[in-house]
Parts: structure tokens; C-alpha cells; sequence
């Protein structure tokens, strides 16, 4: 005879340790929330105080940027952040894209092995040591260029370009390259079928079919080349004047830490206030990056 | 006997070390239907994959032999994969349209053979979907994803887009298996129709679909053609025990 | 693979460690030998001092400072001090708070009132050297060809004697002491500086800077100067040299200052390390880094 | 197009334009693979020589101008250990909650985008952040400790994402059948979930010890830098005082100092943990999808 047992919850114990359990597990997951609602506030309220003083108009649109004078005009190193990441965007996605078909269609197998981890290692290396190699080597070699251009040598807006692209590469190619593997093999067969040649059933069928894939590498890049600062800093010269491509340009994340260490008082407040307009920046591109994804995903679906 | 639009002579593949077609010699008449059956494994599907060269896609294949189109060695040196594969389209098993329009979808073959003016692609798109029977289904939503079509629309759509390339040689590999009843004879009547201009391979398990819509027949076996004959000839009267068995159902 | 998870925790544990108190008996490296020259005996140092002094500040007089404490420590061996460098404005605000029992900075004090309550106490002379590339032999260059030259009037080397070529011109960044210093000793207003020069954060960046670009001028603290990678310019005639600072004949030097809360009592380590500073022995490793000493 | 006469297969149609785009493809890989190549035998070739025993196990010697980088190191060590001590559990935890517990979609939606923002804010901002809450307005100064709380959250993403994938991964019988034999959430937790995600959690670990060791921007604004001591006292006195990683010391190798030699010698160290950490993930993913 089997004895029949209860399944009403006998040890009271067993739930305490579940709604324990499930509130640490909790926390734990509002940690990010939290520091993020942190991270807002208090990048508004320190970098507020600048804006306020000086007027969101003259503060964001003023030419001059003179500390010293109280005069705090960050237009120009606007410009060039969007300057430097648009340039470095435009030359890195297409470049990537087709490393990346490469890599996923058209490379031996221990050749594409071999190169993802090299790329893999262009990732990781650190922004400091792009900027010393930048500083020894790429910056010198842009001093022909400006003299021909009638211009004195010194960093520029070319170098951090240059710079921002190669530390931006790996993470468009790694995208888009998984994005392009994911593509359905049975598209570039139809393709095949009906006489198109390798490139074109490539790029004319599977790329396009991956381009919500590739979208979110681009906008992934954007957010990084954007927030470069120290790699920057090393090669562009750090002058805070209109942006022309020859000429040494301060992009806004550059601009904090290179006068961090001596800047107190208002000039430190004005530094919050480059670091909130640089928060904003980054909080649309990631609103951006969220519908980029909705869509293609709904797309594909 | 009709004129033949394909053969192939002591045609053999390799899959690496797996002897896959073992010296297969089979003629394949114009403006007719040759069905390929056998057990699965047995490799028809592979044997239809020879004839517009998707084969050559895998990196293991050897093959030796010859497969003629018109008279011409398909695997000769000078031959354009491209033209070869617009001349013999091919229809896969699971439908694959592209992530596209259903325009885009039809228009694909022809633009990438150099068609660019849009009122001949408009022509073009309408007649492949009223060869591919599917014209009142899908004429006013052109611009709709392809993906959005029901199973059959979606095999009919992939025909069209064969169709749209102006081919002579139709390779079918067993076009109805991932389709309801109702679709698949919708597509079997299409392929009736289609004979008349096109010369059609098809590649298939059921077997009173073979008897039905071909007229030929090429019952395979362990890579070799056990026999090949007028579909009523293998069906009624089989010559070898082994075709017998197997449309019989005894075994395969 | 519980095995491998812990086993990578417990490695790094062991690194933390070793780290943490196998050193704690203060520097492994020998025992710095006073300089080897003169036999002078060290400082008698108070009762054995101990426990630690936090000082923090400007960056440019690191090259010194860390010498100045490091022989200190040497000689007491109880005693730490910390040297927090984050810039003068870090030093001049944690002073003021009390953090700080001494800042370091590179220039005066501000009037404007936001720096009351400390008072600064010079303990070395650094010139100011302006240096352009090696192969840059610029025989001298006045006040009023430098001013041209910061505020961009003067674009092109031949202007100032140089070879034809546009003069690019290196400066600090905003807030800097060296800068402060230099535009007031060259008379014109920081605000006047070109404002296409291009900015670095650090003297050791300037000279970097300049010593890869044939065109580029810039001025430096003299005791980090590296003749090695940069040539110095002598200032109205006068090459900068120790002698020419001592002698008062080289114009371009400024003060490296001490910084005390006004009317606050040191701690007894920190005192000794003040005094320190401002003694012979001090005022030796002063001047073996290339500043002139205060006394 | 011309039905009638179909013209022969072997008409070849070489295309201009095909072949460009072919070069250029193997152009623009070749160029990456001797870019790639280049900056790393590069700093190599600069750096390996500086690397001696006294380079890598002494301070810096201001008094004799002998250049050690250990305190860097160890600076590097506390940071890494105590921030992935934080973070792991709240990586783990916060993910563990998303895939196991989360009911309703605005804290789930919350978490998530969280997350995602973190893992889009670039370091500079942290560095920000963290000088003004951490430094400031918490009173811990720049130091090592405000340099651990910063990383910890710009980790933290990663943590996240790498443990929810290594959750997805187990399958969805294994939970079933735990379930289905009375077991209780956390039970299942913790001896089904967890033991078979390790893997993937250990790689989250490489991943942020590999972002750890690379930052700079936000160290050098949190954690300031005093490298040149050897670490004394206890590890809560390490903690805090300011002191600069391998990479903060990079840069002022590297600029405010402008020792070349030892800047590359500082960045082919980096290198080669960075390698090493590429290889162990490698390592790591092969082990599992071995199993």
C-alpha cells in the first residue's frame, strides 16, 4: 500500500530561503539600475551647475574656450568630437564590412582563425598604447601633409581619425562578421542557383540580409570612437579652435582629463558639464542602438 | 524518341572518400518530366546537384565523367557557371526566398543577368508569377516581404523567381515535401503546365506524385540508375526485382 | 570546473598577498648610500620618528619631490609620506581641508581670496628653459620674439632668425603653473595664447612633443630638461644653466613652493620632513635635480 | 532578355568591376593582418628589452634613476581582485535574477536597459562619475578603493551579459527535470544553473579582468597616480591611497615623463596579458563546447 503523502508545504523553513534568496537576487539585478540612476543624477547636478551659470546657448554654442577668462564655449570641441567620430565611422564601416565578408566567406578557415585572433587582440590592447604609437608614428608622418598644406606641424584631427578607426575596426568586423555568419546559408544557394556569381549573391543577398547585424556594429562603434579619450588626447594636439582637418583639434572627451589635474573651481565644473554633454550624446546613441535593434529584429523575424 | 536536353556519361562523385554516384549514364529528354526516386541516401539529390554545377559550393567533391546541356560539357574548363545556372534554374526543398520584396524577389534573377529598365522588370516579374500560377495571389501586394507568403505561395514565389531568369532546364529537388496536400498539387499541376516550354527534373519521395506529373522515370540505388524508362513502363511492368521492391513498398 | 574557477581565485590571492605584507618591511632595494662624494654625516633626525605625513599636488615638481622623499624615508626609516600627485589644484584644496598636511605647487598663491589660509614656503628655484628641436640651432630668442611667437604674431622661424619654416608652437594646458609663470615672466596674458597651439598636459609632454617636430618651440621646468632630446634656448643672450639661475642673470625661473595651513601645527614627522626639505641635505638633492636651491 | 537564342554556356562574363572589388577585399584584409602585425612586433621590439627582473619586482629609484614597475603592478592586482569581488556576485546575481526570477516586464525592461547604457558609457564618463560621487561626495579621495568601485560598475554589463548567456545555454530539459522533481528555485540554482554556466562565468571574469587592465582614462581621474612606492602597510591603507596601474603608468611613461623605453616596456607587459587573457577565453569556449 503506498502511503499517500501531503503535498501541502509542510517546512516553513524551505520558503524562507526562497523569498531570501529571491530579494538578494533581486539586488543584485537593481544594481545596475541603481548605478545608473546615480550615474544620471549626479552627472546632471555636477555638470549642471556650469550650464546654468552660463546659459545652455553660450555654454554650447560659444566659440571660446578660456578658463581662465570664465569665458566656457565648448562649440568648437563639439564639432570636432563629431567630426572625428563621423570621419572615423565612415572610413571603418565599409573597410570593416568588407574584412568582414572576407573573414566569414571568402577566407581559408585557419587564415580567418588566425586573423579573428589577431583582431581579437587589436580589441584588447589598451587606448593608451594606440596613443603612444599614434604620438611616435603617425603624428610625424602627417607633417609632410601639412606642409604642404601651408600649415605648421602638430597633431590633428587626421591623426585622432586614423587612430579612431583602427581602435574601432575590431568591433565592427567581429559584429558584422557575426552578423553575416547568421545570415540563412540557403539565401546565397537561391542566389547561386539563379546564376549569380560569388560577390553578388554576397552582397547583393546575404549583407543586406545582415544589415540590422551590421547597423548595431556601426552604432556599437560610434558609442566607442565617441568616448575615446586618452588615445585622443595623445594625437590631436589638444587646441580648442574650430576643427579643420590638417590642424590640431580638442575633441570633448579629450578635453576633460587634459585639464583635469589643474582645473578647479568653475573650470572643474566646466569639465562636469563637457561630461554631461558627452553623457547625453552617448544615452541617444544608445536610445538609437535599442530601436536599431527592435527593428532588425523585427525584420528578420 | 524525343531529342535529349541533358545527359550524363559515366558520371562519378566523391564526397572526400564516400563514392556518392557510381558511373551513372542517364539521358534526360527536352519538354519532358524525368523523375529521379529511390531510397533517401541513394543519391539523386546529389545527381540533380551535379547538372547545374551547386555541387562545386562543397569543398570535398570530385567528379569525373561527363554531364552534357545542348551538347556542351558542363564541366569543362571554359564554362560560365553564371550562364549555365541561369539556362538550368533550380527549385530547392524547403522554400527559400530572399528577405526581400516579393518584386525584389523575382526581379533578383534578372537584374543580376543585367536587366535594369524597370518597365521590362515589371513585365517580367508579372509573367514569371502567372507561369508560377501565383499572379491573382500576390498582384497587389508586390511590395510586401516575400517572407510574409504561406509555405506554398512561398515555393510558387521561388519558382517564378526561377522562372524569371528565362532558364530551359528546371532542377526540382523534391519541391513538395515541406508542403500541405493542397499545395503540393497546386505545384504538381504548375509542373504539368511548365513542361511544355521547360525541360524538368524532379527529384522525389512519393511516388504517385513520379507516377503522375513525369514522364520518364530513373529509380535510384546506392548511387547507381537501377533502371531508367517511360514512367508507365517502371511503374507497371518493372524490369529489375530491385525497382519492384521498392515501388511496391517491400522495402526503401 | 569548480576546480578551475577557484583555483585562478586562490592564485590571484596568494599575488595579493606576497604583495600586501611581504613588503611591508619598507623597500626591498638597498638602502640608498648618501651621495657618495661628500662624507656629510645625515641630519640628526628627532626622536625616531614614525607614523605617516599625506602630502599631495602638483605634478612638475615630481622629478624633486619624490628624490627629497624618498631620501627622507630612507633616513627614517619608521616614517611615510605620501605623495599624492594629482595636480596643484588637488594639492591646494586638500591642504585647505586639512587631507593634505603639506601641498605641492608649482606658482604662487592666487589673491583672488580662493586660496587663503595657506602659506607657501619656497624651497627651490626652477627655471623655466625654452626648448626647440635638436636640430633646431636657434642661437637666442628675446621677450618680445617669444611674446610674438605665443600670441601668433610671429609665424615662421625665419622671423626670428630660424631656418623658413612655421613655427609651431607647444604650450600648457589652462591652470597649469609652468604656464602662469611663463606668460608673466614673457609678459603677455595667458588668454592671448595662440589658440591653435597645440596643448599638452605635462612638461615631459611638451618635451615630447618638441622633440619630434622640427618646427615646434616650448618651454619646460629646466630641471627635467633632457638636452638629449631637446636643445634649450638662451633667454635674451643667456643660456639657462644653474650658475646663470644662481646668479640672477637667466630671468625665466619661478618657485617651487610648500604649502601649510596658515596658523595649523604640523605633526612632528611632517615638520621633519618640512625641515628636511629646507636643510643642507635637502637643499643638496635640490640642486643634484637640477633646481637651485633656496638657500 | 532575349529568350531564343540562349547562346552557349561557355560564353565566360568577365566583369570589370567583379575583380576590383575582389582585389580590394584582399586589399583591406591583407593591410588589417600587417597593421595587426606591425603595432604588436612593434612595441615588442621596443618594449622586450626594457623587461628585466629589476624592471618588473622593484620601484622606481628617483635617487639612482632606476625605473621599476612593481607597485604598478600590484596597484593593478587590487584592483582587479577587490572590483571583481564586488562585481562577480552582482553580475552573477543580477542575471541570475533576469533569466530565473524576473515576473514583471518593466523591472526586467529596467535591468536590461540599465545594463546596455553601462555597457555603452565610455570610461572617460566613469571617471567623471566616480571622482565626483566616490572621491567627493563618499570622502574616499582619489584612491585605489574609488578606483575598485568605478571598474566594479563598468564591469558589471559584462558580468551580466556573459552570465546570461551562460544561462541561456543550459538547456531547457535540465531545468524541467530539476523542477520537476520538487526542487526549489534556488535549489536548482544552485546545483544546476550555476555548476553548468561556470564556464561562461568564467569567461565574463577574463572579459572584465581584460577591460580592467586596459583602462585608463577613468583610473587616472579615480585612482590618480603615486605609483613609485612599494606597497607597505595593510591592504586597507594600500586601498587608500591614489596609485596608478600599468596603464595609467603607460601614459605618464609614455607623456608627462616622456621615457619611451619604458613606456613600451610598460605596453608589451600589457600586451602579453592581454594575449594571454585572449588565449585563456579561447581556452575556456573550447573546453565547453568540447563537453
Amino acid at each position: 500500500m503506498t502511503n499517500k503523502t501531503s503535498i501541502l508545504s509542510g517546512r516553513r523553513t524551505k520558503s524562507l530561503v526562497e523569498r531570501i534568496m529571491n530579494i538578494i537576487f533581486l539586488v543584485c539585478g537593481l544594481a545596475s539600475v541603481v548605478s545608473v540612476v546615480f550615474m544620471t543624477v549626479y552627472m546632471v547636478v555636477s555638470g549642471g551647475a556650469i550650464i546654468a551659470e552660463t546659459g545652455v546657448f553660450r555654454f554650447l554654442l560659444g566659440h571660446v574656450w578660456n578658463p581662465g577668462g570664465s569665458e566656457f564655449g565648448i562649440l568648437p570641441m563639439i564639432l570636432s568630437s563629431v567630426l572625428a567620430t563621423l570621419g572615423a565611422v565612415l572610413i571603418a564601416l565599409p573597410v570593416g564590412v568588407l574584412i568582414a565578408v572576407f573573414l566569414a566567406k571568402l577566407s581559408p578557415g585557419k587564415l580567418a582563425t588566425a586573423m579573428r585572433a589577431f583582431i581579437d587582440l587589436l580589441a584588447g590592447i589598451p587606448s593608451v598604447i594606440y596613443g603612444l604609437l599614434g604620438a611616435l608614428l603617425l603624428v610625424p608622418a602627417i607633417f609632410k601633409l601639412q606642409a604642404a598644406a601651408g600649415l605648421p606641424n602638430s597633431g590633428s584631427l587626421l591623426a585622432a581619425i586614423v587612430i579612431l578607426v583602427i581602435m574601432i575596426l575590431p568591433t565592427i568586423i567581429s559584429v558584422s562578421e557575426t552578423a553575416i555568419r547568421s545570415v540563412p546559408k540557403q539565401y546565397e544557394e537561391a542566389a547561386l542557383a539563379l546564376g549569380s556569381t560569388r560577390l553578388q549573391a554576397i552582397f547583393k543577398v546575404t549583407v543586406p540580409a545582415a544589415k540590422s547585424g551590421i547597423v548595431a556594429g556601426m552604432v556599437l562603434g560610434t558609442g566607442r570612437a565617441i568616448g575615446e579619450a586618452m588615445a585622443v588626447m595623445m594625437v590631436s594636439g589638444n587646441a580648442a579652435i574650430m576643427p579643420e582637418l590638417l590642424r590640431p583639434v580638442r575633441l570633448l572627451t579629450a578635453a576633460i582629463p587634459i585639464e583635469w589635474a589643474y582645473s578647479s573651481g568653475l573650470h572643474r565644473q566646466a569639465l562636469y558639464g563637457i561630461g554631461l554633454v558627452l553623457f547625453v550624446f552617448i544615452m541617444v546613441i544608445n536610445l538609437l542602438l535599442r530601436q536599431v535593434m527592435k527593428k532588425g529584429g523585427a525584420q528578420d523575424e | 524518341m524525343t531529342p535529349v536536353k541533358m545527359h550524363t556519361r559515366a558520371l562519378n562523385l566523391f564526397y572526400g572518400e564516400v563514392h556518392a554516384l557510381k558511373g551513372v549514364d542517364l539521358d534526360m529528354p527536352e519538354q519532358c518530366v524525368t523523375a529521379l526516386i529511390g531510397p533517401s541516401g541513394c543519391g539523386k539529390s546529389t545527381f540533380l546537384k551535379t547538372l547545374n554545377r551547386m555541387n562545386d559550393t562543397i569543398a570535398s567533391v570530385r567528379i569525373s565523367g561527363e554531364v552534357v546541356l545542348d551538347g556542351e560539357d558542363i564541366y569543362a574548363k571554359n564554362v560560365d557557371v553564371t550562364t549555365l545556372r541561369k539556362k538550368a534554374g533550380m527549385v530547392f526543398q524547403s522554400p527559400n526566398p530572399f528577405p526581400m520584396s516579393i518584386y525584389d524577389n523575382i526581379a533578383y534573377g534578372p537584374r543580376i543577368h543585367g536587366e535594369k529598365k524597370r518597365i521590362v522588370l515589371d513585365e517580367i516579374v508579372e509573367q514569371s508569377l502567372r507561369d508560377a500560377a501565383i499572379w491573382d495571389e500576390v498582384k497587389d501586394r508586390l511590395k510586401k516581404p516575400a517572407l510574409g507568403l504561406s509555405g506554398g505561395q512561398q515555393q510558387r514565389l521561388c519558382i517564378a523567381r526561377s522562372l524569371a531568369t528565362k532558364p530551359e532546364v528546371l532542377l526540382m529537388d523534391e519541391p513538395t515535401s515541406a508542403l500541405d496536400p493542397i499545395s503540393t498539387s497546386k505545384i504538381e499541376e504548375l509542373i504539368d503546365e511548365l513542361k511544355r516550354d521547360y525541360s524538368i527534373v524532379i527529384v522525389t519521395h512519393n511516388m504517385q506524385q513520379a507516377a503522375r506529373i513525369s514522364d520518364y522515370t530513373a529509380f535510384f540505388l546506392l548511387g547507381e540508375v537501377v533502371e531508367h524508362n517511360t514512367t508507365g513502363d517502371v511503374f507497371s511492368n518493372p524490369k529489375d526485382r530491385r525497382t519492384e521492391d521498392y515501388i511496391t513498398g517491400r522495402f526503401g | 570546473m569548480k576546480k578551475t574557477f577557484s583555483l585562478i581565485l586562490a592564485a590571484v590571492l596568494v599575488a595579493i598577498s606576497v604583495a600586501g605584507c611581504g613588503t611591508k618591511s619598507g623597500n626591498t632595494t638597498p638602502t640608498p648610500s648618501s651621495a657618495p662624494t661628500d662624507a656629510s654625516t645625515p641630519t640628526p633626525t628627532a626622536a625616531n620618528l614614525s607614523g605617516g605625513v599625506k602630502t599631495g599636488g602638483s605634478t612638475s615638481v615630481e622629478k624633486v619631490m619624490t628624490a627629497l622623499i624618498y631620501q627622507f624615508q630612507a633616513d627614517n626609516r619608521e616614517v611615510t609620506v605620501d605623495y599624492e600627485m594629482n595636480g596643484s589644484g588637488d594639492g591646494i584644496k586638500n591642504t585647505i581641508s586639512g587631507l593634505y598636511e603639506l601641498g605641492h605647487s608649482s606658482r604662487e598663491l592666487k589673491s583672488d581670496g580662493s586660496e587663503d589660509g595657506l602659506t607657501a614656503t619656497a624651497y627651490a628655484i626652477d627655471g623655466i628653459a625654452v626648448v626647440v628641436h635638436k636640430d633646431n640651432s636657434i642661437a637666442t630668442l628675446t621677450a618680445a620674439q617669444l611674446r610674438g611667437i605665443y600670441t601668433g604674431e610671429i609665424t615662421n622661424w625665419k622671423e626670428v632668425g630660424g631656418s623658413d619654416a612655421l613655427i609651431t608652437v607647444v604650450t600648457r594646458e589652462e591652470g597649469s603653473g609652468t604656464r602662469s609663470a611663463f606668460s608673466e615672466l614673457i609678459g603677455f596674458k595667458e588668454a592671448e595664447i595662440l589658440t591653435s597651439a597645440t596643448v599638452q598636459d605635462s612638461t615631459g609632454a611638451v618635451q615630447t612633443t618638441v622633440s619630434q617636430n622640427p618646427n615646434a618651440i616650448g618651454y619646460i621646468s629646466f630641471s627635467d630638461a633632457d638636452t638629449s632630446k631637446v636643445n634649450t634656448v638662451p633667454y635674451e643672450g643667456v643660456a639657462v644653466s644653474e650658475a646663470a639661475l644662481k646668479d640672477g642673470s637667466y630671468k625665466l625661473k619661478r618657485e617651487f613652493y610648500l604649502l601649510t595651513k596658515t596658523g595649523s601645527t604640523l605633526s612632528p614627522a611632517a615638520q621633519a620632513f618640512f625641515d628636511f626639505v629646507l636643510s643642507a641635505e635637502g637643499q643638496k638633492i635640490v640642486s643634484e635635480k637640477g633646481l637651485l636651491p633656496i638657500r | 532578355m532575349n529568350n531564343t537564342n540562349h547562346g552557349s554556356i561557355t560564353q565566360k562574363r568577365r566583369r570589370p568591376s567583379e575583380i576590383l572589388l575582389y582585389g580590394l577585399i584582399f586589399l583591406l584584409a591583407a593591410f588589417l593582418a600587417a597593421l595587426v602585425v606591425f603595432i604588436i612586433g612593434y612595441i615588442l621590439a621596443k618594449g622586450l628589452p626594457a623587461i628585466s627582473v629589476q624592471f618588473l619586482t622593484t620601484a622606481e629609484n628617483p635617487i639612482e634613476e632606476t625605473v621599476g614597475i612593481f607597485p604598478s603592478i600590484v596597484n593593478t592586482l587590487y584592483i582587479v581582485f577587490f572590483a571583481l569581488i564586488i562585481c562577480v556576485p552582482l553580475g552573477v546575481g543580477g542575471a541570475i535574477y533576469l533569466s530565473e526570477y524576473a515576473k514583471n516586464k518593466k523591472i526586467v525592461g529596467a535591468i536590461q536597459f540599465a545594463s546596455e547604457t553601462l555597457a555603452g558609457i565610455p570610461s572617460i564618463l566613469y571617471g567623471i562619475f566616480g571622482f565626483v560621487f566616490f572621491c567627493v561626495l563618499l570622502n574616499l579621495h582619489v584612491s585605489l578603493l574609488a578606483g575598485v568601485l568605478t571598474l566594479t560598475i563598468m564591469v558589471l554589463p559584462i558580468m551580466m551579459r556573459t552570465t546570461q548567456e551562460a544561462l541561456r545555454a543550459v538547456p531547457k530539459s535540465y531545468r524541467d527535470g530539476a523542477l520537476g522533481l520538487g526542487a526549489t528555485k534556488w535549489y536548482l540554482i544552485r546545483t544546476i544553473l550555476l555548476p553548468c554556466s561556470l564556464k561562461g562565468i568564467l569567461t565574463g571574469v577574463i572579459l572584465s579582468v581584460g577591460r580592467m587592465v586596459s583602462e585608463s582614462a577613468a583610473l587616472l581621474l579615480v585612482a590618480g597616480g603615486s605609483a613609485m612606492y612599494m606597497p607597505r602597510g595593510s591592504v586597507w591603507e594600500q586601498l587608500s591611497h591614489s596609485g596608478s596601474t600599468l596603464s595609467v603608468e603607460l601614459y605618464r611613461y609614455a607623456m608627462s615623463r616622456g621615457d619611451n623605453s619604458t613606456a613600451f616596456g610598460i605596453a608589451s607587459v600589457l600586451i602579453i596579458i592581454v594575449a594571454l587573457l585572449n588565449l585563456l577565453t579561447r581556452f575556456v569556449a573550447w573546453r565547453l563546447n568540447k563537453r
